[in-house]
Parts: C-alpha cells; sequence; structure tokens
C-alpha cells in the first residue's frame, strides 16, 4: 500500500510540475493535430496525418511562415469523442496552439467544435462532411471549418450527374446503416433524383462490419430492371461491393461519392477488370493537369511511397490554407480565425475555394470515369 | 455508534468535504487546468462505471460483457431530453428516464439470461450490449448512425462530485448490507448459497439492475461532458475498458476500482502521445494481472479507515487477522 | 423461388466460413472448456500470413496454406503456452478475461505492425463462374464449401478413431485421470492449439480469397458469429459446429434478404441467447448438470 | 403423520433410475442414518429432498405446525425458508469470508430491512445489522466456533469446517438437519468429536436429522433408526440391531453369497 502511496504522490508532483510551465514566447508557430490515428477509423486519419506532415516540410523547407518553423503537435483521438475532446482541451489550453486541424471523420468533429468555440481556437476539418459539424445549433460555429463539400452537395451532384449525364430512369441506392456519411447520401440522393424525374427502387442497408453482400444484391436482381447503382460508401465496401455486383450479373452503371477514391479499389474489387462503367464524385482528380496538383502527387508518393487520395489532398489543402491565414494575420488565435474566413478563391489541389456562411467551401465537384480501374474521364459538375 | 452518524461515518464525510474543496481550490487557482478538468471528469465518470459493473462481476460474481450498453441508455437519454430542455433540469430528467429505462431492460435482460453460467453468460451478456447497440443505431429518435450532437456541456466539479461519492456511496452499503453478502455468497458458491435459503436469481437480478442503473447515471453525464453521443461509443471496446478497470482494482473490492480508474486516468494521460502502445498495455495488463495477480490490485479487500484508525470491524468484511494464504 | 435459392446458396457460403472457425471453437472448448475469445483473431493473423506468403514472397497458393497454417499453429501454440496455461486451474471466468486480453493484444498487435490499412488479398485463383438452373454458383464458394465438409470429417475422424483422439476425449473427460493413465496432457493440449489454429489460418486464407479485404479487426465479428455457430451446434461437438455454422449463414442471409438487413446481426445474438436459455447444450448437445 | 414423509420417490437420468419407489418417514427429533453402498443413490435422494432435483415421481411431504407442506415442488431456498438445510459431501462453504460471515450469510432472512433501506441505511438497518451480528456471535459461542469468527473458513482445519458446515445449516433456523457425510476424512478422534458435537446440539436445539454416512462406527452409535438403500432402491431398515443382521444389507455390502 505505501509504494502504492509512493508512487500516486510522484505522479500528482510530476502533474504539478507539468501545469508549471506556463506559455513561453513562441519561437515556433504550434498548430494542433487531433486525428483518429489508431483503431478502424485511422484508414481515414493516417493519410490525412501524412498530407499534414508533408504541407509542414514543405513551408518549412521554403523557410517557415514569417522565418518561424511550423511545429504539429499531434495528438490521437482514436475516433473516441471522449479522447477529442480532450484532445482538444489540451490543444487549446495547454499547448496554446494557434490553430488545430482534424479530425479527419464527423464524430470526433462534432465534439471538437464546442471546445473551439469556448477557447476560441479554431478547428479546422479536412474531410468531416456531417453538415452539422459547423453548426453550432441552428446557428454557425464561427470556430469550425471545413475543407471539403458537405454530404448532401454531393448527393445532388450525383442524382444530377445519373439523370443529367447518364440519363438514369431507375435507381437502387445501398449504404452502411452504422455510418452517417451513407445515410445523409443516400437520402438526398433519393430526393435529388427524384425531382429530376427518376425513381428509387430500394434503399439497401447494410453494417460497416459485413463483407458479404450476395443477399442484398440477389434481393436487388430479382426488383427487375434499372439503370445505376448508387453504392454511397468508402472504397473498403464499396469495391467488395463493385466485385460481387458484377460476379452476380449486375453490369448497370455504378456510382459513388468521393469515399470511392482509393488505391485499393481495384484490388477489393477483384481485379481491374470489374471496375468498368463507375462514376465517383471527388474533390480533385489525377488526371488534372494543374501542375499544383500533379507537384502534388509527385511530393506525396515521393514522401509516403503511396498515391494521395481524396483525403490527403483536402488535408494537404486545409493545411495551406491555414498557413497563408497565418502567414497575413499572425499568431493571434482570433485573428487567424478570421483570416481564414475570409479566404478567398484560394488555389488549392482540390479546387478554387471561398468560404461560405456556414464555413463551408464553395468549390465545383469532378466526377471520374473508371475504366478498367483507371481514370479516363473527369467532368467539372456544379449542382 | 452504530447510526448515520458514527464517528467513522463524520470522519469520512470530513475528508470529502476537505478533498471536495481541495480540488475546487486549485481548479479556481487553476493548478488544475481545464485540460486536467477533462482527464477528472473521464475518471470520476469511468470511476461510477467500473464500481457499478464490480457490483455485477467482483461482488455477484457474473461475468457481464455488455456494460456500455446500460451506460448508452443513460447517454442517450439525456441526449435526447437535452435537446429540447438544455438545462440542469433536462440533464437530471433524462438521468432519470435514462434509470428508469435501464431498470426496465436490464431487468427483461436479467431474468432470463442470469440463469446462465460463467463464460456462457458472459457472451449472452455482450450479445445483449451489442443488441442494444444495433437498436439505438436503428432508431429515429436516437438519429442513428450519426448519433446526437450539440449536446449542452453542464458538467462541473461540484456535479461530478456529487454523483461520485453518490455512487460508490451507495455500492458500499449495497456490499455491506444482507442484500451484499447474499450477493457475494452467489460469488463464493451458488449452491451452498441456494442450500442456505437465498434466492440466488432475485438477488442477482437485482445486483444487476443496480449495476444497470449506476451505468446508465454515468452515461447520462457522458453525455453532457463529451457534447456527442454515437452508437460506437458504447461498444463492446468500452465494455471492456470498464471491465480492465474491475480486474485491476479488484474484484470485489469498490475502492480498488476507484484507485484503478484514477491509476488509468494518469497512465492515459502519460501515453497520449504513444496512442499505439495504450491499447497494447490494456491487452497485456489484462493478461498479466489475470496470471500473475488474478485477484486485482486489492484483491477482494477494501481500503478503508479501519486499518489507519484502528476501529473494530463494523462488519466482518475486514479481517482481524490474516493467516497464510 | 428462383431468389430463394441463390439466398441459400448464398448463406450456405457464408455459412461455411462460420463453421470453418467454429470448428477450431469448439475444439479448444471440447478440450480444455475454455472460450478461446482470440480464435477469431487468430483467423485474421492467419488470413495475413498467406497474404504476406503471396504478395511478398510471390508464393503458389498451396504453399501459402501450408505455411500460413504452420505459422498460425506455432502462433496458436504460443498463446497457448504464455497466456492460457498458466491458467488451467484458475476458474473460467479468469481464463476468459485472458482470452479477451488476448484478443485485443492481437488485433491492435497487428494493427502497430501492418497498420489499418485494408489490403486486399491477391486474387490468385481466377474465380470462374457457372450458372445452374439460373442459379449463380461461384467457383470459391464451392471450395468453402467442400473444404469445410471434409475438414469436418477428417477432424471428425481423428478425434473418434485415432490414439491421439483418444488422448483428447481422455483430457476432455478428466485432465488428471488422463495424466495418471499415461497420457501427456500438455502435449494433447498444444496439438489441440495447433490444429484449431492451423484450421483457422485455413479459414482465414480462404475468406482472403473469396472476400479479399484482410485487415487487423476482420476477426472480430466473424469470429463472434461462429462461436454462436459452435454453441447453436453444440459447443464441442465436431458436426454441431458445422450445422451451426450453416445454420447461422443462413439464418443471417434469409434475414438480410428478407427481412431488415438493419437488424441483422441483432438476429443472431438473439439466436444465441435463446439457443443457451432453451437448450444450452446446443441442437446436438446433451444436458449435463453441475455435480453437487 | 410424521415429520417428514417421502412418497413412493423416483428419480430417473436419462434411462438410469438413481432412486426409484423409495418411500420413508422420519419422526419429528428422530436422528435417522441413511447407508449403503457407492453409487447406492443416496446423495441423489438428499439432492431431491433438498430441491436440488425435482423429482421424478412421487412426493416429499414436511408435516410442520398442523400443516402439510409439498417439499418436492419448492425450490431449495423456499425448502430453506421452511426450516430444513443441508450439508454437502464436499464442503461447500463460502470459503473467502470468515466464520463470521458465512453464519451471517445463512441469517439473512432474518434482515428487516429491503433495498431502499439497505442503500440509504435509514430505517431498521443498523438496528437489524447489531441484531444479526449480535445472534451470529451467540450462535458461534453455542457450537464453540466464536473464537475463530474472523477466521477465513478456508483458513480453518477439516474438521472444524464440517462443523462450521454443519453449524451455518443450523444458523437457517432449520429444524430438520440433512448431512451428508459429516465424517467423511476424518480420523478417529475427530469423528469421536463430531458424534458428541451432534448428539449434543440435536439435544440443545431440539432438531431432527437425518444423515449418510459411511462410518459404521458413527450410524451405529448415534442413529436410532438406519435405512439402507442398494441400487436406488430401499432395502432394509430398522434399528442399528436390526439392519446390521439383514441379510440383503449383508448381501449388498458384501456382495451376494452362496
Amino acid at each position: 500500500m505505501k509504494r502504492l502511496i509512493t508512487i500516486l504522490a510522484v505522479m500528482l508532483m510530476s502533474l504539478a510540475a507539468l501545469t508549471g510551465c506556463g506559455p513561453k514566447e513562441a519561437e515556433t508557430i504550434k498548430i494542433g493535430v487531433n486525428l483518429e490515428l489508431t483503431g478502424e477509423v485511422s484508414v481515414y486519419g493516417v493519410p490525412e496525418k501524412l498530407a499534414f506532415q508533408l504541407a509542414v516540410k514543405e513551408i518549412n523547407a521554403k523557410g517557415g511562415i514569417d522565418g518561424k518553423q511550423v511545429e504539429l503537435v499531434m495528438y490521437d483521438n482514436a475516433y473516441d469523442t471522449a479522447k477529442a475532446v480532450e484532445n482538444a482541451t489540451k490543444l487549446a489550453t495547454v499547448d496554446n496552439v494557434v490553430a488545430m486541424l482534424g479530425s479527419a471523420t464527423s464524430a470526433p468533429t462534432l465534439a471538437i467544435g464546442p471546445v473551439a468555440k469556448q477557447y476560441e481556437v479554431l478547428a479546422f476539418t479536412p474531410s468531416g462532411t456531417n453538415a452539422k459539424v459547423t453548426m453550432d445549433g441552428t446557428a454557425v460555429n464561427p470556430w469550425v471549418f471545413r475543407a471539403c463539400f458537405i454530404d448532401p452537395f454531393q448527393g445532388l451532384v450525383l442524382a444530377n450527374f445519373a439523370s443529367n449525364t447518364l440519363q438514369a430512369k431507375k435507381a437502387v441506392v445501398m449504404g452502411s446503416s452504422s455510418s452517417d456519411y451513407a445515410k445523409d447520401l443516400a437520402a438526398i440522393f433519393g430526393e435529388k433524383f427524384a425531382a429530376n424525374g427518376g425513381e428509387v427502387l430500394t434503399v439497401e442497408y447494410y453494417t460497416d462490419t459485413d463483407t458479404d453482400f450476395s443477399a442484398q444484391l440477389t434481393t436487388i436482381k430479382g426488383l427487375g430492371e434499372f439503370d445505376v447503382l448508387f453504392v454511397a460508401d468508402y472504397a473498403a465496401r464499396a469495391g467488395l461491393i463493385i466485385g460481387q455486383a458484377r460476379s452476380m450479373g449486375i453490369d448497370v452503371a455504378i456510382i459513388g461519392p468521393d469515399g470511392f477514391e482509393s488505391p485499393d479499389l481495384n484490388d477489393l474489387a477483384g481485379g481491374a477488370a470489374n471496375v468498368n462503367n463507375v462514376y465517383f464524385s471527388t474533390h480533385f482528380s489525377t488526371l488534372s493537369t494543374d501542375a499544383k496538383v500533379q507537384n502534388f502527387i509527385a511530393a506525396y508518393t515521393a514522401e509516403t511511397g503511396e498515391a494521395p487520395s481524396a483525403l490527403s489532398a483536402l488535408a494537404y489543402d486545409a493545411a495551406y490554407m491555414l498557413f497563408a491565414a497565418i502567414e497575413s494575420a499572425g499568431t493571434d488565435p482570433v485573428k487567424v480565425r478570421d483570416a481564414l474566413k475570409a479566404t478567398t478563391n484560394f488555389a488549392g489541389v482540390t479546387g478554387t475555394i471561398s468560404f461560405d456562411d456556414l464555413n463551408n467551401p464553395i468549390k465545383s465537384a469532378v466526377v471520374v470515369k473508371l475504366e478498367n480501374g483507371v481514370q479516363v474521364e473527369a467532368t467539372i459538375v456544379n449542382p | 455508534m452504530k447510526n448515520l452518524f458514527s464517528k467513522k461515518n463524520l470522519i469520512w464525510l470530513g475528508l470529502l468535504i476537505v478533498f471536495f474543496f481541495l480540488v475546487q481550490f486549485l481548479i479556481d487557482i487553476r493548478v488544475i487546468t481545464p485540460y486536467y478538468r477533462t482527464i477528472v471528469y473521464w475518471v470520476g465518470i469511468f470511476i461510477i462505471l467500473g464500481v457499478s459493473l464490480n457490483i455485477i462481476i467482483g461482488i455477484t460474481g457474473q461475468l457481464s460483457l455488455g456494460h456500455a450498453g446500460f451506460m448508452s441508455i443513460g447517454a442517450y437519454s439525456a441526449a435526447i431530453v437535452m435537446q429540447n430542455m438544455p438545462d440542469m433540469t433536462g440533464l437530471l430528467l433524462g438521468m432519470l428516464i435514462g434509470g428508469l429505462v435501464s431498470i426496465l431492460v436490464s431487468f427483461v435482460v436479467a431474468i432470463p439470461t442470469l440463469r446462465l453460467k460463467g463464460d456462457y453468460l458472459a457472451i449472452a451478456t455482450l450479445g445483449v450490449g451489442e443488441i442494444i447497440r444495433i437498436v439505438i443505431l436503428n432508431l429515429e429518435i436516437t438519429n442513428g448512425a450519426s448519433g446526437i450532437s450539440n449536446i449542452k456541456n453542464l458538467i462541473s466539479w461540484p456535479l461530478l462530485f456529487v454523483f461520485v461519492v453518490l455512487a460508490v456511496v451507495l455500492s458500499a452499503n449495497f456490499k455491506n448490507s444482507a442484500i451484499g453478502r447474499a450477493c457475494i455468497s452467489i460469488k463464493e458458491d451458488e449452491i451452498a448459497s441456494e442450500a442456505m435459503g437465498i434466492h440466488t436469481t432475485k438477488y442477482k437480478v437485482i445486483a444487476f439492475i443496480f449495476g444497470a442503473v449506476l451505468a446508465s447515471v454515468a452515461g447520462s453525464l457522458y453525455a453532457t461532458t463529451y457534447y456527442v453521443v454515437k452508437p460506437e461509443t458504447f461498444g463492446i471496446a468500452t465494455s471492456i475498458n470498464i471491465l480492465i478497470i474491475v480486474v485491476f482494482g479488484g474484484m470485489g473490492s469498490l475502492t480498488g476500482s476507484v484507485i484503478a480508474t484514477g491509476f488509468i486516468g494518469i497512465i492515459n494521460m502519460f501515453l497520449q502521445s504513444f496512442a499505439e502502445v495504450r491499447l497494447i498495455t490494456y491487452a497485456l495488463v489484462l493478461i498479466v494481472v489475470m496470471i500473475f495477480r488474478p485477484q486485482g490490485l486489492l484483491g477482494s479487500k477494501e481500503f478503508g479507515l479501519d486499518k489507519i484508525l484502528g476501529f473494530k470491524p463494523p462488519f466482518s468484511k475486514k479481517l482481524r487477522k490474516e493467516k497464510s494464504t | 423461388m428462383q431468389q430463394f435459392l441463390q439466398q441459400t446458396i448464398n448463406g450456405l457460403s457464408i455459412g461455411g466460413v462460420y463453421a470453418l472457425i467454429a470448428l477450431g471453437y469448439t475444439m479448444v472448448y471440447g478440450i480444455i472448456k475454455l472460450i478461446n475469445f482470440a480464435h477469431g483473431d487468430i483467423f485474421m493473423f492467419g488470413a495475413y500470413v498467406g497474404m504476406i506468403a503471396v504478395m511478398n514472397f510471390n508464393m503458389p497458393i498451396y504453399l501459402a496454406f501450408i505455411i500460413a497454417m504452420a505459422v498460425t499453429a506455432l502462433f496458436g501454440v504460443i498463446i497457448e503456452r504464455v497466456a492460457y496455461k498458466p491458467l488451467r486451474k484458475s476458474s473460467r471466468t479468469a481464463a476468459l478475461i485472458t482470452a479477451i486480453g488476448v484478443s485485443f493484444l492481437i488485433q491492435n498487435g497487428m494493427l502497430m505492425i501492418m497498420g489499418a490499412n485494408i489490403y486486399a488479398f491477391p486474387q490468385v485463383i481466377p474465380n470462374r463462374f457457372f450458372t445452374v438452373f439460373g442459379l449463380r454458383l461461384n467457383m470459391l464458394q464451392l471450395v468453402i464449401f467442400a473444404t469445410s465438409i471434409a475438414l469436418m470429417i477428417i477432424l471428425q475422424f481423428v478425434v473418434s478413431k485415432t490414439k491421439l483422439g483418444r488422448a483428447m476425449r481422455s483430457v476432455a473427460v478428466d485432465k488428471d485421470a488422463a495424466a495418471l493413465m499415461g497420457v501427456n496432457v500438455d502435449n494433447v493440449i498444444t496439438i489441440t492449439f495447433a490444429i484449431g489454429s492451423a484450421l483457422a489460418a485455413a479459414a482465414g486464407i480462404m475468406v482472403g480469397l473469396y472476400y479479399i479485404k484482410v485487415f487487423p479487426f476482420m476477426g472480430f465479428t466473424p469470429g463472434l458469429k461462429a462461436f454462436v455457430a459452435a454453441v447453436f451446434g453444440g459447443i464441442g461437438i465436431i458436426p454441431g459446429a458445422m450445422i451451426g455454422g450453416f445454420a447461422i449463414g443462413l439464418i443471417e442471409t434469409y434475414v438480410a434478404g428478407y427481412g431488415s438487413t438493419l437488424y441483422k446481426d441483432a438476429v443472431v445474438f438473439i439466436i444465441l441467447i435463446l439457443i443457451l436459455l432453451v437448450k444450452p447444450s446446443g441442437l446436438l448437445g446433451k444436458n449435463v448438470k453441475e455435480k453437487v | 403423520m410424521s415429520y417428514l414423509t417421502v412418497e413412493h420417490l423416483t428419480k430417473n437420468f436419462g434411462g438410469l433410475s438413481a432412486v426409484s419407489n423409495v418411500s420413508i418417514s422420519v419422526n419429528e427429533g428422530e436422528l435417522v442414518g441413511l447407508i449403503g453402498p457407492n453409487g447406492a443413490g443416496k446423495t441423489t435422494l438428499f439432492n431431491v429432498l433438498t430441491g436440488v432435483y425435482k423429482p421424478t415421481q412421487g412426493k416429499v411431504i414436511l408435516n410442520k405446525d398442523g400443516k402439510s407442506i409439498e417439499l418436492s415442488k419448492l425450490p431449495p431456498y423456499k425448502i430453506t425458508h421452511q426450516g430444513v438445510a443441508r450439508t454437502f459431501q464436499n464442503i461447500r462453504l463460502f470459503k473467502d469470508l470468515t466464520v463470521l460471515d458465512n453464519v451471517k450469510i445463512a441469517m439473512n432472512q432474518q434482515a428487516k430491512y429491503g433495498l431502499f433501506g439497505a442503500l440509504t441505511r435509514l430505517g431498521k438497518f443498523y438496528a437489524s445489522e447489531a441484531d444479526i451480528e449480535q445472534r451470529a456471535h451467540e450462535f458461534l459461542k453455542k457450537v464453540n466456533l466464536d473464537d475463530l469468527a474472523y477466521d477465513l473458513a478456508k483458513n480453518l482445519p477439516y474438521g472444524k469446517q464440517r462443523q462450521l458446515e454443519i453449524a451455518r445449516a443450523m444458523a437457517t433456523g432449520a429444524k430438520l438437519l440433512f448431512l451428508d457425510e459429516p465424517a467423511a476424512g476424518m480420523n478417529p478422534q475427530e469423528t469421536h468429536a463430531l458424534t458428541e458435537f451432534i448428539a449434543k446440539i440435536r439435544k440443545e436445539m431440539d432438531l431432527t436429522i437425518v444423515l449418510i454416512e459411511h462410518d459404521m462406527s458413527l450410524v451405529m452409535n448415534i442413529c436410532e433408526r438406519i435405512f439402507v438403500l442398494d441400487y436406488g432402491k430401499l432395502i432394509a431398515s430398522g434399528t442399528a440391531d436390526e439392519v446390521k443382521n439383514n441379510r440383503k444389507v449383508i448381501e449388498a455390502y458384501l456382495g451376494e453369497e452362496e
């Protein structure tokens, strides 16, 4: 027992010692990062971490911002809202960061938002697509920004694309019941597609842990003819669905959201040969001839050994938008927030970006066509 | 002497009051910064969860792996009520509703499943936890996979303190009563217990419901501390995190759970930057504790005042002497 | 009707996977009464080993099977020796908690080593389709189905007809008595874990080939469902694991196809609880009451 | 009407008949023995009498205060509430609890407060707890175990554990005790002490006792009547001398002789 008390006492003392250090004059510019780095969801967090690190490395190589080096203070929230709140509190009050990047998914970002507001340090999520992320009840949360378009926007884009470009009349929707991403997309797509004069025959749900979709696909096949299959999910499951649908003889066009974009899509679909007549909306296309995009792809690939995904592109843009804001406003968190809010026509790899009243980016989407697993065509679509 | 205002109770009360104001003072002078406060909140909430699971596992001997399910009932009740009443009344009302729903659900679950023994019970309760999660995932009122966000933050040190003390004191009273003795006898030997005239099913159900209600209260506090509730938060991983607290602190030792939670809270803080190591450490702790010290940190003993102040044991839980074990 | 038959085929092919994993569960439980909670993760481990053998060492698939089964068997034996053996005399609750710890350790260990990335298992066997009476069948489905039945028959033969099997059964009935009769109890348990883990590895590779996706948490859900399958059929009984696996696969598919997919997993757990209540010893099991 | 009546009791396990068509009656205040070779069904009969197993056929009736209660319809804990308690062949004490707690648990029915009282400690909680504590100590004094009250049950010497188990059964307020091989594993001195102990408590507390025993000296010494089971059937009953000379009993124990 005595030993235990000693240990506890030592810990308490070191705790007190830690609190002793107040904010020092910053020699570096500290930017907080609050991401899903472990657990299942780390597939979304890790590419963003790599993109942030790439951006920081690049800016520091160019001499930093106003001569100061940029330093990332990175914490893992493991997709746990409690951890996300703890991390955000620590970044804002202990590390005294200028601004916070993250999280990659919506749920932790929803928990970070109120903390950002309370301590007046902005939180910038590259890819939290849930519409509520930048909201505080019915009003906007002035301290939360995002770099991606929101779920409703993508739903609209895809519905229009299906009706107008593919001339589809009947659609079938599939999505994960355990993801709000899928549910929101499916709902908006359904509304818009119907408004365009189309008909959604059914919405089939499955869970995140499923790997076998044959039951749902068999049901779908039994519904008769349809023109397009909308799979509202990430590549991890969408790839499998594409492969299993093709093997069951469902060969209509398959469309999907930005989640489709992944180097693994073809493999998961059982080979590039299965990935034909597949379209997805996204933030940027590797087909783009823009030098910025090509440089990013080259740098990211050289740095990480992997091709960048939409998530890493968004994270990369978020980092640079933040750098620009810091450059123009200095390191005062409130001024940085104002500067970020005022961003207009920022030329990033995912498009030209400004913010609307709800701190969502105004930009167009790209719909990419895959043939034999390769991007063959990119269409810019405005809703 | 044997009443509510016994010397021992008064000393406890005094210590609690001192502790409360000490922490409040440290918060006021910002030695406990907002960040440490979030750690304190986590520890407080998980103390309630640990103690409540300990009632079921450590005291009654019924291995339950679905505790997070009951936590989610409280969390969602508070979240839903506070959508319309974002104030203290809303929180307390949500807590109350959560408690009632938990009683109902745990009763329905307990009657059939508690007939099962040991590992079968464990798997069945794991199933129950998953069923609760799946139901929440698919209900309209719980907002499905998105969960509920923008929950009013009402947590504060006094609020947390009141509920943690309440939960621990009630649990200790539970343990040190005829009901607690009946539960312990079930853990020791169910057949002998039944032969001693103890209605084992009844007491198992009581313990299960009691634990479920406390978990639900902890869930309500969770909701108001962390702004967001979503179904994944209350999966099997959380149930196992709570189990780790119970195992680490000692099965049957309420004070063990309290100390273990504090300990884990501090470890979490230090391992913040070593996220991957953290989960592996927990898994190892679980295995190593089971192999080398299956009774946990304190075993079934309590860390109490009796020994320190030399009181005569009020109930014979405390040993006058311990012979070779 | 056609659709119903197609769903039945779908169900049997998922069921085959559950059955393969359940075989390992049931063997270990049959011998030492331990719910090896980590069995699903051993299955995941096997899938990774097989994948690495094919992807990084360019081995032919049959060699990958052999390597993965051997490595995973060894892995299972190490787990048994390090984590479970010291607990053989402890309560079953303690053993179960340890098994949960082992499960978390394997998952997170794999996560640390290989990352959370989803890997695609190389498609080295071209997946062919047949259409029979308008039903689409696929090669791998048939392979999984056939393998699980073949393995079940082999195992049943080993346990009921060989010397090793006799030793296993004697250990299952009474470890101490078996030891007195000259059975090396430790070896028998080790071999049981080795076989169970090798089976899991085989299942892992087949799932890799069929479902492609390989990731650190892939073992958890199938592991749980395989456990339900084992209990359904009568845990400890080899043909029971088989029947349970197919039954759970079919039920799940019918619920997904005709009811609500949303509650598919909930239905599996409800079945588990019902089975435990109505006939805890499972479909093929005999009721045993605690000796007073 | 006798105190305990067993009517045509049969208990089958699968196809096996462990107890078949046994009828026994025990009078109030009697001390009877139940003997028979290994596997004769003695413990099974005890398990049916105390509700652990439900009989396949037949009834067990307890006549108490002019009322007859059908024990075979009650679960074990309710049978205990009727003043019937037992010990086990392989001691089943609450090993990690103290001697005092073992007795207190047996006295649990005497607690005069419910869940609310337990949680808030309002009402009769303190009074009732003090009362139970005091009575438990008194009880332990009576059975000469009070000096060990705070020892863990598992740390008691073997003989004392047996004694504690009997004491614990009595502490439930039982008037009818079933003792399953109380002298198993004891040396002659311990057996002797136990014999005296049983005789003493029986007199002091007005108990009716049924015991299973292999130690013939104990059975023959203190049992007033003896029942003999073999292959689940009652083959003889009577006083020690009568049973000793019964041919069927000799055959059952020694095997059939030509």
